[in-house]
């Protein structure tokens, strides 16, 4: 470990520009990573240098190990910012930073191998004395053996495959009755699935909310935490909305969970910033809370966090990553305010929430108090099929959890992007849905379709200031450069071009 | 000073439109919207930057066109219009504009009419120089010259009025 | 008092749009009110409705009741928030709006009548126990006389005419021997100037540094402070650089001087936001401060204090003109982190900061976090010779004040105004120099050319490019539309026209 | 491909740099500054936003120009810069770019070249249409019609290459 004087950021979009404008402020040199698809990209002038990696695929960029250590080695870097996504979560990567003598901005590789595996993870959450969601592989595998256990972890519960995931072979069973029958329909499908019958039975948590304390740690053993977000507005588990304080946490629990998220963190020896998810079971001081997993790494919606406490994070990371101390004592860090991040994404909530790519033909950003955009595009430029979907995060803070959402409503409304659709329209729908506004939603109220938007619904009525300047849109030197140069919708379907991806 | 109609489409919404430049200020337009009280005065600000004024109230609006659509942004919402001319025309092709302007920054090299003076359609009004190109500026259809509004060798720029037409 | 459904905003730039930003989240519909001066200008699109109220000068427009009052009848407002400058600190426009039965965003007619008496104000002050500078106007005006008052009060002091003001007829003396001739020569300067010889002694205060207490108090008797702010980086008594906290302010010397300010605006009965500014001798726990005057009206630089206490300022304001009480107890209010604001004027610092008027040619912002812009303009505009040649604050927080300094120069550094020449040159010169970043600066440091910004000094070098894109300006498409269209340089002096504004 | 030497002033400070348009890329200008290793590749992105690129070092710069000068915002500097041909001509009236591009948004009425055909100065290369006016693009000076970039019915943004010329 040693001071940081070039960093490689091995990212892109909105995270990459973020952390070379901290570089710019710590007088660290900054050298951005770019594909084929992202000459034009505004993160590769945010840094000092930039260099090529690859063909716009991301395994051939952003995800290939070689390229990146190749590019740091090539631009003389000595340490590597891997942002979130991406390689940011890869052991191995990792290592190879460490085995070219570059620094790796996060925690050790091991410590990343360790909690990615959701096993290892969860046994050491329980080691720990972190609650984790009651369940286990019952070594009596007989229809009475899973009854009993279902029964000793108490019902509702899932019954499902051991061996696979993605709810192949699950069964939820809510009274004793359902058990009869649900068992051997489980094993049927586990094993036609998996060629295993083996079951797995846990509690079923309905209704859970997404809260998660963010934790930092130093090499000489310390580690804070920096209070929760609360992520519940998900929809396909892809976040859309964060916010801090949580809007149900009280304050007994709050310490519960932040002293179980540094529990955790000590007993793998976290360094660096990193996340602790929890599932929220039920609200008051009664409310219990899950072990979910650990994100290695700085997460997207890290503003809002930054917001509450006034601490800058990646500033911290780099100071850690060097070899200092924490910036912070744990009685130094206070919770203020309330802050909420939007997530504006190119996808068109009109049409299945399919992602966008074309041009933005117009761009503006609303500027005013309270208002942060972290965005990674600017006016003029392409989204491409190759990435993420999302264009920027507006974070709006303020004194109450209302007049944060005033904020962003406010903010959203004059957020002006033309030529591909965003889901503003959903956001701002969001935001002024009764249950949001009562802090009353879960990880399930956007799949279940609680908060139905409908385009159509929407104020049919076209506007006369419209109108008017649709019709008085004669000048051509109104039309932007690129007008015309693609339609948004007629890309295809880039739903397949997203692997790799990780929000 | 003629006006033009177009009728303006969203999905199943339309409405009908008129406008006419304002002969006062070439970066104006005078809308009157069917069902409007009050004619909208919308002035060009920047690229993409408009705004629109009826009495006391005003808006921001932002524009953008592609060769489908006008894109346009207003109060949060954002409208993707049709825009089609009353003839059928699509409205990209008519947008015969009585205050001509330089497309683009032009030296004016000669001025070849004078206010009062007749003119028809195609007739070269003013020479511009620009990118070391002789750009003409024509009458876009029969009318008179109502004023002439720069110099020669006046360096001129988009959207500064060169002269009236009507 | 009743609630507010349509405010207007009789100011014009960045406070009046960030008024009309407050409004929009409040959902109080907003007038603005622009002169001829300003038919583009950006305030007058932030409203929802705006009026003309008269031609270019103040006098007649943004400065005349009459034409406000008008404005506000004939658009339906029932509230008007002055802004700072022009008519916030005029007794006679308060009284008009009550009696026009508008709601007037500040305090009461006769308090901004008695805090606007320098004498009355200074009673005020010591009436409540705040200190002042120690000083009077000797019943004995023999040169015995005023040599035993100067004594008593305590060298050095200044000699200076009763009558006027300006420093005419003014001596400092340090040292008894320079009594008896500063006296004489004071008086006949005094007699000369006035027509009146009555001397007036005051304790000189060298190296004063400006230290100011925001306060803000409801129509129930609540008094709060919000802590401190330190503007001392002045030119002829022009702020340019703000900052909380204060890099010298002691925690005893901060509680003493927000106890003074509580007590003077209790004394006075103080409701709204206002700023009790303290004259501060000395540091460390021994430092001495003296009550100097009371704005009583927001300030150009309450968006510092906004970063350290994470309050809206402009919210409460409309909250307490409602007739709400305070949103907070004292209590409740905390100073965390540092904010920096900067003043961004037009004007020249290689030219005796001449103000400069013209077109923005070019105008782009940083975007970034901790940065705050607040404008008064737009690219395309024109900056008018009209009014105050202040374009913009720029105000950088972070943890501490390095990084808070470090924030702001480098959004300074990525701020890009072209077509007329600004202070940011000299604003960076300021934030890296020595005094500065060691806190040494007090009220005269620029005034005695400790920090002499020659820009002849600074780099000479043409940057390469800079060289290759004055080359490739060619392409008449760069060219923007307004270019050539004015030369800022080549307008006319507008210092005699800046009258009538307070920064 | 020529190149065009022109002498740069601020001050009492001077500069000679040379350019060309790149061949490749018709937005983009490629730089030579006297006493810099490496040419300097000039890109336009936006209005007035220019990326600068030396090697793996790149700058993003902000330009405007006036009658009397270039303003250049780089690195947080500010400088007025006077560009004079070694002619001694106005830069901005020198400004031959020998990838012709379209001054506005407009249609490719007629192509009146191929590629490989020499013409003179002045010789209508394409004619345009935009704003029912026909724009003429004519050959800066005598030479070769090195490749067209466009096709009649075409519709062609400010800034595209239509087509080059050395």
């Amino acid at each position: 470990m040693g001071s940081i004087t070039r960093l490689l950021i091995a990212n892109r979009g909105e995270i990459a520009r973020r952390i070379a404008a901290a570089c710019r402020e710590l007088r660290i040199e900054s050298v951005a990573v770019y594909s084929e698809a992202d000459v034009e990209s505004p993160h590769r002038l945010a840094a000092d240098r930039s260099v090529l990696i690859g063909p716009p695929p991301a395994a051939d960029s952003y995800l290939s190990i070689g390229r990146i250590i190749d590019a740091a080695r090539k631009s003389g870097a000595d340490a590597i910012h891997p942002g979130y996504g991406f390689l940011s979560e890869n052991a191995a990567f990792a290592a190879a930073c460490e085995d070219a003598g570059l620094i790796f901005v996060g925690p050790s590789a091991p410590v990343i191998e360790r909690m990615g595996s959701k096993i290892e993870a969860r046994k050491l959450a329980a080691s720990a004395g972190v609650p984790v969601v009651p369940g286990g592989t019952p070594g009596d595998q007989t229809d009475d053996g899973i009854r009993q256990e279902a029964l000793r972890i108490g019902l509702p519960v899932l019954v499902k495959a051991s061996a696979g995931g993605g709810g192949k072979g699950m069964r939820t069973v809510r009274t004793e009755a359902e058990l009869a029958g649900a068992i051997p329909a489980a094993r049927r499908e586990a094993l036609a699935a998996f060629g295993d019958g083996t079951l797995y039975v846990e509690r079923l948590i309905d209704h859970p909310r997404h809260v998660e304390i963010q934790v930092f740690g130093d090499d000489r053993g310390n580690v804070v935490h920096l209070f929760e977000r609360e992520c519940s507005v998900q929809r396909r588990h892809q976040k859309i909305i964060e916010e801090s304080p949580s809007p149900v946490l009280t304050p007994a629990v709050r310490d519960r969970m932040t002293a179980a998220a540094l529990a955790a963190s000590r007993e793998v020896g976290y360094r660096n910033a990193g996340t602790i998810e929890f599932l929220l079971d039920g609200t008051g001081d009664d409310a219990r809370f899950y072990f979910l997993e650990m994100n290695t790494r700085l997460q997207v919606e890290h503003p809002v966090t930054e917001a509450v406490t006034g601490v800058d994070l990646v500033r911290a990371q780099m100071a850690v990553a060097s070899g200092h101390g924490l910036p912070w004592r744990q009685e130094q860090l206070t919770q203020r305010g309330h802050a909420i991040e939007c997530r504006i994404y190119a996808e068109d909530p009109a049409n299945g929430f399919l992602p966008q790519a074309g041009p933005l033909l117009l761009y503006r950003e609303p500027v005013r108090p309270g208002v942060r955009i972290d965005a990674g595009v600017i006016e003029g430029g392409q989204v491409s099929v190759y990435y993420d979907p999302m264009l920027a995060k507006l974070i709006a803070s303020a004194e109450s959890r209302d007049a944060a959402i005033a904020r962003a409503t406010s903010a959203l409304r004059a957020y002006a992007i033309l030529g591909i659709r965003t889901n503003i329209p959903f956001l701002l729908h969001l935001l002024e849905h009764p249950a949001f506004r009562a802090g009353q939603v879960d990880t399930g109220f956007l799949d279940r379709g609680d908060a139905r938007f409908d385009p159509q619904a929407q104020d049919e009525s076209l506007p006369a200031a419209a109108l008017a300047v649709a019709a008085a849109l004669g000048e051509p030197s109104a039309a932007p450069r690129d007008a015309g140069a693609r339609d948004a919708r007629a890309t295809t379907d880039p739903w397949e071009l997203l692997a790799g991806w990780r929000g | 000073m003629t006006s033009t109609r177009v009728t303006i489409r969203a999905g199943d919404s339309s409405a009908t439109v008129e406008w006419q430049p304002d002969p006062q200020d070439a970066r104006t337009t005078i809308v009157q919207v069917d069902g409007e009280r009050e004619p909208l005065r919308v002035e060009r600000l920047q690229s993409g930057t408009y705004r629109v004024t009826q009495g006391e109230q005003s808006w921001p609006v932002y524009a953008a066109a592609t060769r489908d659509a006008c894109w346009i942004f207003v109060n949060g919402r954002v409208l993707t219009l049709e825009v089609s001319s009353e003839r059928g025309h699509r409205r990209s092709s008519v947008g015969a504009h009585e205050a001509l302007s330089a497309p683009m920054p032009a030296t004016v090299i000669k001025i070849l009419v004078e206010a009062g003076q007749a003119v028809k359609k195609g007739d070269t009004l003013i020479l511009l120089e620009a990118m070391k190109m002789e750009l003409p500026v024509r009458a876009p259809g029969d009318g008179t010259v109502a004023a002439v509004r720069c110099r020669e060798g006046e360096l001129v720029q988009p959207g500064t009025a060169l002269l009236e037409f009507e």
